[in-house]
């Protein structure tokens, strides 16, 4: 029996103590109808070593030579160290840490990281995690209609610029609370928020202004203005930032004049491998006055009965346990593990190592730019821009994506599923795993495999089929 | 413990000015240099203040502080509703494959058909399990997974235009994330008491259901650890209004391969992967809570999905074209996919025999123990029910006579190296525990485990002192949770230097 | 500690007949029929006895054990002469490589090449670092790489037909395993005592070295702690009367970079890469101990070596007719192969400025801790000594005074989170530790380890019974080392049940 | 500085403790000509990322689909708990527990080590490990030689069927100390012993005779005969077992009527990987009347101040570090943390578990063996055998085996360069990892290979060729 330790002289004893004569009748109070399904469309159990095997083979299938996908998860390279010490029975098997005396490893790493999570955000205070990017945001954007007292009103200006799938899980967490998302443009050319366009807002009563920066094409924002613009209105302003580029790029805590009030993003660069996209975990930042407005779990530092300092969950006043219907959110479990690696990532990499991760990131861009503007790309927004970048191909993108993925090689992301008005684009994204060989083979590759395409236009998509 | 002098440090005060774990220094390139094509204002000037520490001080560092836990690994965890049974190491080695690894959530489907092929058939086994027509993999924990179900219940009203619908009904013993659910819904909670023997009061039930009824949330069995008898009636009633049956998975352990959600009548459910299908809790998440959906709610469920080519046998994420009733995406990719590999890997070493031993075991121990407690003297909170995965005690009387609280109780059983039940919950029992051995537990420990609260009632009598100041043996003593929310201190506070 | 009921029983204590971990259980075949093919007579009958146990036993049983070991990962661990420094986990992570765990020894060529790629590297690697013209790595530890050495220095003799040499001669202070391998191979152990400042005795070693001679086994530093200054003078002597010499490399970290044995004169080496590069002991192994030669003894190494093919760039193994004069094999395959990785992987990252800062900083720190503790009044054997990458001290006036002993003063230094140095080793100096920081701690540390000494010698003074009964904080108290003699008690008897 | 703590500062205050301007004067007790050297062969050192990337790309170059090499190193299912376990920092990264109150971990790990060893080889003690099975058996004889005070004489029979690996090994750690290997031939039919031929030695002195069974062609041997017949010498009889075997065969404590005086052998199959050979670990076990004898570590069981059990290393004056130049053996540093695995993986499989190890592995050699004469190979030896098996093919070997390699399967080691009577010999390996898809791709593939190569027999070498 699988994980099951009985002999069956235990289960006949353990039976013998109730009195009964078989396990079945344990569930007597189960309407007869219902008990004993046949799931017949269930496999017989294999052993470990038989389920191992084949998902080892199906794990092979999936992998490849060069990734330059990004697009909200990035391949960064994570110290060994990282997962052996989040792997230990300790962090990995333990619970929510309820009993905080028996906890203290679990609840000390969260102090450690709200407080790393503060300083790269240059914000007062940081939560114990959301469950990613895309689900921070729309508690973020929950948080502020809570929060900003200025206003009944539900108005949200949520950046086309953000990105897309992040604005598509903020209408569905939020619709039913009745939260409005205004669209607000980004210029063609710089790939940064219109700025023009905020004057059709400054009469509405907005609770919110996002604006993520690097956007989703890798744009930085004019961070300080539209900051500041908010504040004017008496909004709130959410910032949605890559914790990596915040070694390099200005923090939301120094966002205009006043900072960012809440500062939300994607935990993944910081030591999460990309799997499939999960578990990552959402991050989120807020200015001290809005802290009781915070959903998801805080750690403090107290003392214990010897006066020995010690940390323990606080200000549960606020979560679903308790308040029930009145909770900040309903959010639970979160991403506890996560956040053990993303603080014995940051904890291992320092600010040096990180901001050299950021540079390098940065310059492989940069080199990958020039690159293809060398073989004749047009490569989209002038705006500033950290690690991603948008070219145009002269010809489908598909067909091109398929080819290069036959060699090995994930170019990219498609942009014409989520802009139609940018059709044959690719969001390509470098980090510091790159070398100076992969760019050049990248660059090759996606050159000859354009000329090809180019050449044979038509039935392009069968030649490159998937 | 040892008298060591670092041990309680922060990382931050293991950190000096220029030190680095240069192992991980990838680069040596200048900042300026490299970032002069970024405005001066856009970039950071501040110091960013993380630790600067060697990889040996790091190591150290986090190994000690992870021997401050209790865990599975090392300890019985009885922890009622939280179905702490074994996590098997090999779902966690299968999940960490390098192909599952490093495959990134936007890769084309030609470098997916692995992971996909994995997901497919874990949607498959999981509508199996609990009887539902379909699955969606994508909600991330138990939470999500009732915002989910709620938010398809919405969608089924809203898509009849039966729009008077906006009151959920939940029990007054639910867990707290279903009345909060409930109103991130949209929707006004309204609250089913319920009656002495554990059960909702079907007349209360029967006087509150009506056309305003959108669906009551049930967990069955409920957290009171005994199943809902009256479930098909209680079926009845709410779909006879015209309402939904939302079915809170989290306690499926005990009734894993026994009986099935959907048999009972539910139209939609969530799973905990993180508690019935053995994936770790890592302190706090990730977790994985599934959807399930009847018939007529599959439409609705969220994605993406995954759906496999009936000629080609090639799987894919189906397109939002193919599902336009879907109520979308709730996470940006699609959830926590290293979860649900983990859960695949146990579902398929356990097979259906498998899994129907689960709730048959968890439902012995449970028994077993109730029964052992029972005979031990110690007050159950239903001692005419048979329990389920988990069962209820109560101190109050001890507490009466002794002082000496459930919570105290709890702090001294830690002392003897097992981890505490749930305390004060559900709320109506006054001064309990709900306790949920987990059918990975030996009768060794079950055995144990009776023999330490018989020792410490022991204590608590003669010694009640001892129990109210304990813990003794944990690397802190009984820490003050007042002082934490009077005296906020959420952040390390000292000047950052770099 | 916590009042656990099951934390020191034994595995078989928590067997139970019948139970098993079955995700682990591959087949369900029947003896009988399966062995039909094999005599009964030849067929086991007699129960196996290993413990019946599930898979969370297993994981909770060695969890729990493990916390119960003083490590690296968790504390300051400065034993002499075992160069205990941070054991990288990249390294443990490329040497986890599938490729290489699923590298069957016997692999062709064609499927070899990363591997063999790794060992070749290797070899350049460690010829360069200790100035030797090649090496080989197929030694499974110390002492073996010192068997290797001592049976290459008698093929070197035997091959010139020089049988008269059946000396070997060994410092007094050296390691137990030089003179245990020298008898090994086949000679007397003839021994040289060392000088009050800790060099070897030049007159005396002039005196016994003659045609007799084979070699001379030399640790440097030496085990005392301190560099062989007359090292030339010493080669010199040797090798005029016809001896060759032999490096102990165990000692290699407090001159990596800084010094080469072969520079110094030595025909012949090994090291130990369990120390100085950084492989993990593993709570006593594996090591890996490559054996080094100048020109003269190169062919004598022991085989499999790594060649790499001029023309074609591919690897393989050297053929046994290649090396007509190699002492041969020592393993059935190439040794501790996965060590090997380990340190190919250290070498890499250190790269030869990071190799040359390993002996600057081991040196730095054994020098700042022997001074701090100078300064502290504590007694060091070579007082106007530089330290190496150790030095030793003495509590002989301590004991004299109080009573308390080197022994308990480490026994004690545990309740403080530290590892003890080496304790009565070597043994010419009564009453001492054998103190090794390694260059990878911190100032932090080593100042806190001086702290620690300075509060276990009020207590000496103050409270020696205190001292004396230590450990009080560890898992056990002081052991009976007599008894576990007089009563051997190897093996759990109870009998075995299936 | 990789793996180095210390910034500028700390060297600056630390030389200044130490009234001196720079490192390097630490060393002034080195001739100056030795100092400094300047090692232009190394590479510059790099990142833990760079160096990992190539690592990984080299250890990709040695994965195959399939093997069936065995010959000493087994192919077996790990359960994954092992190494997770064994790789914890506690046991990872702890020396030798000489500090015996700071070691009960592993003190207890190698005394239930040796407890399962000793139970399973049926022998009344065991050491804590020898380095591999090799050298174990060196030491064995060794130890046998010390131990027989019945002679002085230091002859042993070593039969030709020991792996003549292990016999080279032993002839290198021995001969120096005088001892004589005798050669024993086998039946060239059964694969066994040839008993008639033990008459030769019935006068000689004769200190010890080696039985391995399985021997190196898997073949079982008649170990209650040969056992019985070297106590009539007055020989000590030394085992050489495959530890997966002794759930099946006899084992040692009961091979004749005294049993085996010393079992030694590879404990690789219980939980080691393959890994290229190495770190494995030697046992051996003894009759409790040598135990003075035996090389390497013993931990024993005794009590602490307080009455309460504990475990500490014993019977050390045996050893180098006390002894000296008289121990039993130079070892020190032996394979500790693969009997950590070794303990783990025994106490994961567990009676029953192992012995489906073994019938497996039983079950698809018989399996193997009658689809191989199916495709008309001939099996040689007709002795029962354990999970390998030697095929004679009507081709050589090593093209046939490049061919197969070439498909990524590994089919088996070549027999001639160890006997050269056997030429086209193939001796091959089964164990439960194997499915029957996989014999049924071995045995095609293998038929198809043989198949070409005959119809090209010339220049076969430079079609398949490396
Ligand atoms: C009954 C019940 N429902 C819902 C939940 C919420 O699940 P999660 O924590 O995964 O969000 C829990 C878990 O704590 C629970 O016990
Ligand atoms: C000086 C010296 N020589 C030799 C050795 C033997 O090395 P090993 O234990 O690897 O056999 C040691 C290690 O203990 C040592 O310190």
């Amino acid at each position: 029996m699988p994980y099951i330790p009985h002999t069956q002289e235990d289960t006949a004893q353990m039976l013998d103590q109730l009195a009964l004569s078989q396990t079945q009748d344990l569930f007597d109070e189960i309407p007869l109808s219902l008990r004993s399904p046949s799931l017949q469309n269930l496999l017989v159990g294999e052993s470990e070593m038989q389920v191992m095997r084949q998902m080892q083979q199906r794990a092979d299938l999936d992998r490849y030579q060069l990734s330059f996908l990004g697009a909200g998860s990035y391949h960064h390279h994570i110290p060994a160290a990282v997962w052996d010490l989040v792997g230990r029975g300790e962090f990995l098997t333990a619970y929510t840490p309820y009993q905080a005396e028996a906890s203290q490893g679990t609840l000390q790493v969260i102090y450690e990281y709200q407080t790393m999570m503060a300083r790269l955000t240059a914000m007062p205070v940081a939560n114990a995690s959301l469950y990613d990017g895309a689900s921070a945001l729309a508690e973020a954007i929950l948080m502020a209609v809570r929060a900003n007292r200025q206003t009944h009103a539900k108005n949200i200006l949520m950046p086309d610029s953000v990105h897309p799938l992040y604005r598509e899980v903020c209408q569905r967490l939020t619709a039913a609370q009745d939260v409005v998302l205004h669209a607000l443009p980004f210029n063609p050319l710089t790939g940064q928020i219109e700025q023009a366009v905020l004057m059709q807002f400054v009469d509405m009563d907005v609770a919110a202004v996002v604006v993520a920066s690097p956007n989703v094409f890798g744009v930085i924002e004019e961070v300080h203005a539209l900051t500041n613009w908010a504040h004017q209105q008496q909004a709130l302003m959410i910032a949605v930032v890559n914790p990596i580029s915040l070694v390099v790029l200005v923090p939301p805590g120094e966002w205009g004049e006043k900072g960012a009030d809440i500062a939300v993003g994607e935990g993944q660069p910081l030591g999460v491998p990309v799997a499939s996209g999960g578990p990552y975990f959402g991050f989120m930042c807020a200015q001290q006055q809005w802290i009781r407005q915070m959903p998801g779990r805080l750690v403090g530092r107290t003392l214990d009965r010897h006066g020995k300092p010690g940390f323990t969950l606080t200000l549960q006043a606020r979560e679903q346990h308790i308040l029930r219907s009145k909770a900040t959110s309903n959010i639970c479990t979160n991403q506890g593990l996560l956040v053990t690696a993303a603080t014995v990532y940051m904890s291992l990499l320092g600010p040096e190592g990180l901001k050299q991760v950021a540079l390098a990131s940065h310059t492989n861009r940069q080199q990958l730019v020039a690159q293809l503007q060398t073989k004749g790309f047009e490569i989209l927004f002038s705006g500033p821009s950290f690690h991603e970048l948008v070219v145009r191909l002269p010809v489908a993108v598909e067909p091109v994506l398929d080819h290069l993925a036959q060699q090995g090689i994930l170019a990219g992301v498609a942009l014409s599923p989520w802009f139609e008005q940018f059709p044959n684009c690719l969001l390509m994204c470098t980090t510091e795993v790159h070398t100076v060989e992969d760019l050049d083979q990248l660059v090759q590759q996606l050159a000859q495999a354009v000329a090809k395409i180019a050449a044979v236009p038509v039935r392009a998509a069968e030649l490159f089929g998937v | 413990m040892s008298i060591t002098v670092m041990d309680s440090q922060l990382i931050f005060e293991k950190s000096r000015r220029g030190r680095q774990a240069s192992a991980q220094v990838t680069a040596q390139l200048e900042a300026d240099k490299a970032l002069a094509d970024i405005p001066a204002a856009l970039r950071r000037r501040s110091a960013v203040g993380l630790p600067e520490v060697s990889e040996l001080q790091v190591v150290r560092h986090y190994t000690n502080l992870s021997a401050k836990n209790f865990a599975i690994d090392k300890n019985f965890y009885p922890l009622g509703s939280c179905t702490m049974k074994y996590n098997p190491r090999g779902a966690h080695k299968a999940a960490s494959f390098p192909g599952f690894l490093q495959r990134h959530p936007l890769a084309p489907a030609s470098h997916s058909q692995g992971f996909l092929a994995c997901m497919f058939d874990l949607q498959q086994m999981l509508a199996e399990v609990t009887g539902m027509r379909a699955v969606s993999l994508t909600p991330m924990a138990g939470a999500q997974g009732e915002f989910a179900g709620v938010a398809m219940i919405r969608a089924y009203h809203q898509s009849r235009g039966d729009l008077a619908r906006q009151e959920m009904l939940v029990p007054t013993a639910a867990h707290g994330t279903n009345p909060a659910t409930a109103v991130m819904c949209g929707y006004r909670v309204v609250e089913v008491p319920v009656d002495a023997s554990g059960d909702v009061d079907l007349a209360e039930l029967k006087a509150k259901v009506g056309p305003q009824t959108a669906g009551l949330m049930l967990t069955n069995p409920s957290t009171c650890g005994v199943f809902e008898r009256n479930i098909l009636s209680i079926a009845q009633v709410v779909h006879d209004a015209g309402g939904l049956l939302y079915y809170d998975g989290a306690n499926l352990n005990a009734i894993m391969g026994q009986a099935r959600p959907g048999d009972m009548g539910f139209d939609v459910l969530h799973l905990n992967l993180h508690k019935t299908f053995a994936t770790p809790h890592g302190g706090g998440g990730p977790g994985a809570g599934p959807v399930g959906a009847s018939a007529r709610l599959a439409a609705f469920l969220p994605g993406p999905c995954v759906a496999q080519d009936k000629i080609t046998g090639r799987y894919r994420f189906q397109a939002a074209l193919e599902t336009p009733q879907s109520i979308g995406r709730l996470s940006a990719f699609m959830g926590n996919a290293g979860v649900l590999v983990r859960a695949y890997f146990y579902a398929r070493v356990l097979g259906r025999e498998g899994i129907k031993r689960v709730g048959e075991f968890a439902a012995l121990n449970a028994n077993y123990l109730m029964q052992r407690l029972r005979e031990a003297g110690f007050d159950l909170a239903y001692p005419e029910r048979r329990a389920t995965h988990e069962f209820i005690i109560s101190f109050q009387a001890l507490q009466k006579k002794t002082g000496v609280s459930a919570m105290d109780m709890a702090k001294r059983l830690l002392d003897y190296g097992f981890h505490a039940p749930t305390t004060y919950f559900p709320l109506l029992i006054p001064e309990c525990w709900l306790i949920e051995p987990t059918e990975t537990e030996d009768l060794d420990t079950l055995d144990a485990f009776v023999k330490a609260l018989i020792t410490i009632r022991e204590e608590a009598l003669y010694n009640p002192e001892l129990v109210k100041t304990a813990p003794h043996t944990l690397p802190v003593k009984r820490l003050d949770d007042v002082l934490a929310a009077k005296q906020l201190d959420l952040v390390w506070r000292q000047v950052a230097t770099v």
